[in-house]
């Protein structure tokens, strides 16, 4: 496969690291009441989903970038590679 | 034998001569001969044996495709099995032999098989030799296993070697055939950068096979022309004997080059070279395979492709026969009869299961049209076929032609299936291509030259525009366009003998029936359950046959039936190839400490620790045991001095405005409170609340943080930081960067490690235990003015102290430690030595944190700070992972002393069976302990604090033995932490 | 403790060696530090402008001083790497890097990298066979840069001049990576043949 | 029909012309005691024995495809009991033992054939973690052998003994490990339940659940609406597709794993033979194709294709400790969709839904486990608790913090 990174260009897959879901970038707050049930949910349940799906990959052999790639997982065509950087943000993830 | 078939020159240089033996028979070839042309050639008609029933066969196409002429090609260890003779290009002092049979060829006596058939039906093993029970393993299957398979590997390491690589273009164009040549030379003077690929030593591909025209030349003129054309255009890059055997996702190719399979040795280059090709762009221009017909006996050497038969007067100027018969369901198969009988070649027949007029005269031959043949006769080669007007013809050959299926499976590499075309006969690439795929040519159903020429010349048209590059003009090119009327026919119904479609795994029309009793009646089934397919040859001559019938006898249509799934590779590629240079050593780099030389000249036995290579132990004159030196380090070491590397521990910088913040985050125990200057042992969770990994972090300044990793999760925990600086709280100023590589670091441990260092250290720098104690961490310098860090911290439990200086110092740093230790008889120790006073320590290490241990479990979940959040935190506290009777780390030791511990080992209480139900935990690390003079050991075992003094049994079934071991505390020596703080 | 010294070695010992028309050679006298970027950008970039000598550069791309001193790899979006001559000048001192202030993170990576300059006609043909990067000129211009992958390793290539590349490969599996392009080398340089 | 050497001779001498069909081709009832979606190997054994074994034979199999159309016909077919966990060794156990009696059980040659797995090691830390295994499964009432570096090499001498990058130093050996032909088990399951009443639909793919106040009341399929008592999943790598039906979402993630065979050759590899310092596993089928493969590709998908990557790699490691294969040809590779889930263990349990049941999980584990998963998924189907051997199984197991980890790698799929 052939990830599109938006700062460096197509680069071959096997330069990354896959993780899994990008709902791995909210990470509950330790501090609300049902913590452990958040955290459960957040670390073990997945949506699996067959078709396009939004997953952290990382650029271990390039920039180190962790990415959010758009892909979907029938096909898997990638419709859409963002620093996952910038998305956390955009979601409300700061300090 | 002489060149008995050879009637002209064909595109071979019969000016030389090349020598070659089939088994162990010498025979003349020239270059630009296959092994299959010049076996053809002088007339050896039997080369092989089926699968199954051991039928004697003979070459049946000029292609990758072929089923039959598989050979031993080479000899000793360059031996390679299941070659074909097909595309084995000749060279002098070629060795080949046939496979699969015992005895001699001619006489096989595993033909046996042929004679029982009627029970070898399809499906019959799953039938039966299911009694006596223990008879299919000792019996059955050993007589199953050694008559099965085809060659055979030599035993031996390949010898030779394999090379990788990777390419990009605009446009990757495979085969080139006339499609694939002319859309190159379009998108070549389009200025795209072209790879024009294709599997034969001779690009032009069914242009050298054919007598067609193009621009009153000979198409083979054409081809030659326009390749000299396109070799000079920089932008294009010619890839013959280059087969692309897959596409993957986005666009990526496998592909594979044949460097030195031509020549007679490889003179130390590489063998083949296994591509990656990166390609906005393809067109596959694979052109077709011609398929047979099913009919009595139709196995029979002398049997063969039409279109093979011509490629081989054309081509390479051989017939194969003397005599030549031709079958045929379309106009195509008329052109074998006509070039042959130009060529002046005795053609007897032309039979034509079509009831029209027949569509060319063939001088000399008896046309015979809405017939087919139904039987041969010819035990090792054909000499008659019977046709179903009752009548026999004689002939030596039978070219067949049951009309061509293109070559579509590039296009379904990403599962897309073709479709039926009823008007060709054939499966045609259907609209779901893989991104960035295009057909042309006859693997897109353009079957007559001129409509593969134009085809090609409008998909580049295309593609480049798709591109955004200006496609030049399309050049006007005048070839034939000779007529390829076809109308199905798949097999003779009036024959009662047994008909073959897959020759090579011997499945005939009667297994398909049988399948179909027996329920088996999905494609896949059927494939599965006849094998129909499997074999080497993936079906490329006899799966749209087979699924015809089967389609006709399940009443169903083509189209409906479907296909069974094309997968990769198109044809087979050598798994040395996919290795590349991936052999013994350089299977993975490999990581040497920057005192791996001072080591070596040392004599330091080495040990593989993930890809590095670490000095295990250092023997000296006198020791015939490792265990000798490694004691003698262990007591030197505590007895006086001793110098350790432990460069390969994963060293991170973690700098920024919020490093104590981020590091609070990751580690369970916080490290914002750390004082410059100071040390902190560390441990990190999962997320899970398992041990991720521990070690020491250390506070450089007021936003520099060194942290210190296991070497074998140095990676991870990086990507794991990384991850969390920008996924989790991207708003926290931190930096990270590896220093793992900069620094060479030593620890240097023993009571005298304090002595020796201030002969290294620079005066400026007191390292005194007021100015300098347990757990102190400073920037230093060395031997006068050397940049160094030092660290007061101890894995072996004695004073000691880590000193780091850059890498470049690694080799040097140890012989001045040595020599500023030769007082204290300082000596290096190896990892062993390590181990052992890690173990006597009681410190958790790789086997204790192998993934399953939460910080309870080694007695230090008290470090898991509650008033703070940090990874692994929250799910740290599931009842599963806190359970009353969970393993708690403690010591063992043997009550017997003389008794020696084994890791591995799992504790049940004594006057238990030992069974899963009486489990109470493991024993994860040993060591002979020199200084307590008896083995110990750590464990996980189920309430291990409050068990302290008691005897249980360490229970190895596996080694046969079960000690008795008492309890103990992990910590052997120094429990109170004396000597680490003096 | 004056008898007491340190001598330093390169990773590969100043290898030196000539495959056909192309030569590869070790890097030496070269200092690498990496500078990581604040949070707050603005004051680090300006300092960096001001001490260097140049603008950061994007990811992909590199930078050099007017005065040519120093050269900065675009490796991360917030982290560089800078390069300079660390040969002892005639006054008997080395070059440093300079204080670039609170808003950056330095770090010493000089004895982290092994360098290898290959340099000649065949060096795209033997970077070929372990590179994924497409090389060609037009599209990996002179002074781009990137790490990658060869062979199982982090390597960092930067396109120095026509038919001349700069490779940083870990210093501790040096001997790997100089293994893996002698191979490279060996394996495109044409040898004769008659057959 | 009864299968035997005389029933071939018979047939045989008759042209072959009295042969039946394996199995009908039933049109759906319109209500099942239960029904089992999917007609993979543990759908179609979990029907023989509660047919078998509980008598209950009003049981439909609902297939999407035909039936062995997923990870049962495209596994590298080995059969192994080489855990370590309590969790899991005893049920792999019961797996074994199931397998050595099924071929008479079922009257259908599945060409089993326990000529031994070999796991290598490579290193002290590796081999005291095969000490620690091969004891669990001794403890287990199951076989283990721990060899030396001689040991191996008096198995399988043509290993790189001598210039491999990580030397062989041992092995952990399984003599009743070793490998069935794969389509046969969901054949022979299939014949067995099929004569025993149990109806196999073929193409019939389920569309929806219908659950009505927590209760699972039945499926909505391709071919209509089918009532049943109890429903129970059995799909594989479509366990999250069907289980989002009912609502649920599950700790489990879909990965592709490819599989590679090699065209055919005489007897060169002993028995299955895997390498601990990289990812290649090998055996050689009866018909002689070197059978091998890896890891999963790595990513979530559900194409059954897999990228080159991964193929090199596994490629790489085979020649790093058989240099003697690089001249066998790979002739096809393929992938399958697994279910991974969030310890590398698999789920067989009850849902919170009534009458709604769910196995999966099974990672790449799924074809040595036909057997006890069919046998334990009917027992919880025919008694509502779980068998003795799975009562680890539960999908509750990571909210209680009761992992079942091998490999001990957390919550990432893809590193199980």
């Amino acid at each position: 496969m052939i990830i599109n990174h938006p700062l460096l260009g197509p680069r071959d897959a096997a330069e990354f690291v896959y993780l899994g879901d990008a709902s791995l970038i909210n990470r509950p707050d330790s501090a609300t009441s049902n913590a452990a049930e958040q955290f459960y949910e957040y670390l073990y349940l997945r949506d699996n989903v067959a078709g396009e799906m939004r997953e952290l990959w990382y650029h271990e052999q390039g920039d180190r970038s962790w990415l959010v790639v758009t892909r979907n997982t029938l096909t898997h065509e990638i419709s859409n590679v963002e620093l996952a950087r910038d998305v956390a943000r955009a979601q409300g993830r700061n300090r | 034998m002489s060149q008995v078939n050879r009637i002209e020159q064909g595109l071979v240089d019969t000016n030389r001569e090349l020598k070659f033996t089939f088994n162990d028979k010498l025979y003349i070839a020239h270059p630009g001969d296959t092994l299959a042309s010049a076996l053809l050639a002088n007339g050896q008609r039997l080369v092989g044996r089926s699968f199954k029933y051991h039928r004697p066969r003979g070459i049946f196409s000029c292609g990758s495709e072929e089923p039959n002429a598989l050979v031993e090609l080479r000899r000793g260890a360059y031996l390679e099995p299941n070659t074909r003779a097909t595309v084995t290009e000749l060279f002098d002092g070629l060795q080949a032999r046939s496979q699969n049979h015992r005895g001699p060829l001619g006489f096989d006596l595993m033909g046996i098989n042929d004679l029982l058939s009627p029970f070898l039906s399809a499906g019959f093993y799953y039938k039966t030799f299911m009694w006596p029970k223990a008879f299919w393993e000792k019996l059955y299957e050993p007589v199953i296993r050694a008559s099965a398979g085809l060659g055979s590997l030599s035993g031996l390491p390949d010898p030779d070697s394999y090379d990788k690589g990777f390419l990009h273009a605009d446009i990757l164009i495979i085969g080139a055939g006339s499609a694939g040549l002319s859309a190159a030379l379009l998108a070549g003077e389009s200025g795209a950068r072209v790879i024009l690929a294709d599997e034969d030593f001779k690009l032009g591909g069914r242009l050298h096979a054919e007598t067609l025209q193009v621009d009153g030349k000979s198409g083979s003129q054409w081809a030659t022309s326009t390749v000299k054309t396109l070799s000079k255009m920089d932008n294009v890059r010619l890839m013959s004997r280059t087969t692309v055997y897959g596409a993957f996702d986005h666009g990526i190719y496998g592909a594979l080059e044949r460097k030195t399979d031509h020549l007679a040795s490889a003179h130390g280059m590489p063998r083949q070279v296994l591509w990656r090709i990166y390609a906005k762009r393809s067109i596959v221009c694979t052109g077709a395979t011609e398929r047979s017909i099913a009919f009595g006996n139709n196995d029979r050497p002398g049997v063969m492709l039409a279109g093979a038969v011509r490629a081989y007067a054309n081509r390479w100027g051989v017939t194969p026969g003397k005599r030549v018969a031709v079958f045929t369901n379309n106009d195509d198969g008329w052109r074998t009869a006509t070039d042959l009988v130009n060529k002046g070649v005795e053609v007897s027949a032309v039979i034509d299961s079509r009831s029209i007029e027949a569509p060319a005269s063939v001088a000399g031959a008896s046309i015979i049209m809405g017939t087919n043949v139904i039987d041969t006769m010819g035990r090792a080669g054909i000499h008659t076929i019977a046709l179903s007007n009752k009548q026999t013809i004689k002939c030596d050959c039978l070219a067949v032609s049951g009309g061509w299926n293109p070559n579509v499976h590039l296009t379904c590499h990403q599962r897309g299936r073709p479709s039926w075309n009823e008007k060709q006969a054939c499966f045609l690439p259907d609209g779901v291509l893989p991104p960035g795929m295009h057909v042309a040519g006859a693997a897109n159903g353009a079957l007559s030259l001129s409509s593969a020429i134009n085809s090609g010349f409008l998909v580049a048209t295309d593609v480049l525009q798709s591109l955004n590059l200006n496609a030049a003009k399309m050049p006007s090119v005048n070839a034939d366009d000779e007529s390829t009327n076809i109308e199905p026919f798949w097999h003779s119904k009036q024959s009662t003998k047994r008909c073959w479609i897959d020759l090579q795994n011997d499945v005939t029309t009667k297994d398909i029936v049988v399948s179909h009793q027996d329920g088996f009646r999905a494609v896949e089934h059927l494939k599965r359950y006849t094998t129909l397919g499997m074999a080497t040859d993936q079906g490329k001559t006899s799966n749209v046959l087979g699924l015809a019938i089967m389609a006709e006898h399940s009443g169903k249509s083509i189209q409906e039936t479907g296909t069974t799934i094309f997968r990769p590779p198109y044809s087979p590629v050598p798994i040395g190839a996919l290795a590349g240079r991936s052999r013994g050593k350089e299977f993975k780099p490999t990581r040497k400490t920057p005192s791996h030389d001072w080591a070596e000249a040392r004599g330091a036995v080495f040990v593989e620790t993930g890809n590095w290579l670490r000095a295990q132990w250092f023997p000296i004159e006198g020791e015939t045991h490792w265990r000798e030196s490694v004691d003698r380090e262990v007591l030197q070491t505590r007895n006086s001095v001793g110098i350790c590397d432990v460069s390969t521990l994963g060293k991170i910088d973690v700098q920024g405005k919020d490093a104590g913040e981020f590091l609070d985050r990751v580690y369970a125990n916080t490290f914002s409170t750390l004082a410059v200057g100071k040390v902190r042992y560390g441990i990190m969770l999962r997320e899970d609340g398992i041990l991720m990994d521990d070690g020491t972090t250390a506070r450089m300044g007021e936003h520099h943080y060194v942290m210190t990793t296991t070497t074998a999760n140095a990676v991870s925990v990086f990507r794991h930081l990384e991850f969390c600086r920008q996924c989790l709280w991207p708003g926290l100023d931190v930096q990270l960067i590896s220093a793992t590589e900069q620094w060479a670091q030593y620890a240097v441990a023993g009571p005298n490690a304090r002595k020796l260092l201030q002969k290294v250290v620079d005066p400026d720098f007191p390292i005194d235990n007021e100015n300098f104690p347990f757990m102190a961490c400073s920037d230093i310098t060395v031997c006068g003015g050397i940049g160094a860090r030092l660290f007061r911290i101890s894995f072996s439990g004695e004073l000691a102290y880590e000193i780091a200086v850059p890498t470049r110092y690694g080799n040097s740093i140890m012989e001045t430690l040595l020599q500023a230790g030769e007082e204290f008889d300082a000596v290096p120790y190896g990892t062993e030595a390590l181990g052992v006073m890690r173990v006597e320590k009681g410190h958790a290490a790789g086997n204790e944190l192998n993934g399953q241990t939460t910080a309870a479990n080694i007695g230090l979940g008290r470090m898991v700070s509650k008033k703070k959040d940090s990874i692994g935190n929250t799910l740290s506290e599931r009842e599963g992972m806190n359970r009353e009777n969970g393993l708690v780390l403690v010591g063992f030791k043997p009550v017997n002393s003389a008794s020696t511990l084994s890791a591995g080992a799992h504790f049940v209480t004594r006057g238990n069976a030992a069974t899963t139900e009486n489990d109470e935990g493991w024993m994860t690390s040993v060591a002979y302990s020199p200084t307590l003079e008896c083995s110990i050991g750590l464990g996980f075992i189920q309430r291990g604090q409050a068990r302290m003094g008691e005897i249980v049994e360490a229970a190895d079934p596996l080694r046969g033995k079960s000690t008795s071991v008492e309890i103990v505390s992990p910590h052997f020596i120094d429990p109170d932490g004396e000597r680490l703080r003096g | 403790m004056a008898e007491l010294t340190l001598k330093a070695q390169t990773p590969l010992r100043g290898y030196s060696n000539r495959f056909g028309d192309t030569r590869l050679s070790e890097l030496s006298d070269t200092a690498i530090y990496s500078i990581g970027l604040a949070l707050e950008t603005a004051p680090a970039l300006k300092a960096i402008k001001n001490s260097l000598g140049t603008d950061w550069p994007e990811p992909g791309k590199s930078a050099s001083s007017t005065d040519g001193v120093y050269r900065l790899l675009g490796l991360q979006a917030d982290q560089v790497f800078v390069l300079f001559s660390a040969a002892t000048a005639s006054d008997g001192q080395s070059q440093q890097l300079p204080n670039l202030g609170q808003n950056t993170y330095t770090t010493d990576q000089s004895d982290s990298w092994a360098g290898l300059y290959i340099e000649g006609l065949s060096a795209v043909a033997a970077l070929e066979r372990i590179c994924p990067i497409d090389l060609h000129s037009s599209v990996f211009e002179i002074g781009r840069v990137t790490r990658t992958s060869m062979e199982h390793l982090a390597v960092i290539i930067l396109h120095e001049a026509e038919n001349r590349y700069l490779l940083l490969s870990p210093t501790s599996s040096a001997q790997s990576f100089l293994h893996a392009l002698e191979t490279s080398l060996q394996n495109v340089i044409p040898i004769p043949i008659d057959n | 029909m009864r299968y035997s050497a005389l029933q071939i001779i018979k047939q045989g001498l008759t042209g072959n012309k009295g042969w039946t069909p394996a199995w009908r081709e039933p049109e759906p009832k319109a209500d099942y005691d239960i029904i089992i979606i999917g007609a993979g190997g543990h759908g179609l054994a979990t029907a023989y024995y509660l047919a078998k074994e509980h008598g209950i034979t009003n049981v439909a199999v609902l297939e999407k495809g035909w039936l062995g159309s997923g990870n049962i016909g495209r596994n590298t077919t080995i059969i192994r009991s080489n855990y370590m966990l309590p969790g899991n060794e005893p049920f792999y156990e019961l797996s074994m033992k199931l397998w050595e009696g099924l071929e008479q059980d079922f009257n259908y040659n599945a060409m089993i054939s326990q000529r031994g797995i070999l796991n290598l090691c490579h290193s002290d830390p590796q081999r005291d973690a095969f000490a620690r295994r091969g004891n669990a499964m001794l403890m287990a009432g199951a076989d283990a052998v721990l060899l030396d570096e001689d040991g191996v090499r008096k198995l399988c001498p043509d290993l790189d003994f001598t210039n491999a990058r990580f030397p062989i130093k041992g092995g952990l050996w399984q003599k009743r490990g070793g490998t069935v032909r794969h389509d046969a088990v969901a054949w022979g399951y299939a014949r067995g339940a099929d004569e025993r009443g149990v109806d196999i639909i073929q193409n019939c793919e389920v569309v929806g659940m219908q659950i009505d106040n927590g209760v699972c009341t039945g499926v909505e399929t391709t071919r209509g609406k089918i009532g049943a008592k109890k429903v129970a999943v059995c799909v594989a790598g479509s366990s999250s597709r069907v289980m989002s039906m009912a609502g649920m979402r599950l700790p489990i993630e879909s990965h592709v794993l490819q599989a590679f065979v090699s065209e055919g050759l005489k007897p060169t590899i002993p028995g299955v033979i895997t390498f601990g310092a990289g990812h290649f596993y090998i055996s050689q089928s009866d018909k002689g194709g070197l059978v091998f493969g890896g890891d999963i590709d790595g990513y979530n998908t559900y194409a059954q294709r897999g990228n080159l990557p991964t193929v090199e790699d596994v490629c790489e490691g085979g020649m790093a400790i058989m240099p003697h294969i690089g001249r066998a040809r790979l002739l096809r590779m393929w992938g399958g969709v697994m279910d991974m889930s969030m310890d590398g263990s698999p789920f067989i349990d009850k849902t919170d839904i009534s009458g709604l049941f769910f196995n999966g999980g099974w990672c790449y584990g799924g074809f040595k486990a036909t057997p006890a998963s069919g046998w334990c998924y009917a027992h919880l189907l025919a008694t509502g608790s779980p068998h003795e051997t799975a009562t680890e199984l539960k999908l509750n197991r990571f909210k209680r913090g009761r992992m079942i980890d091998e490999k001990g790698v957390g919550a990432q799929p893809n590193l199980h």
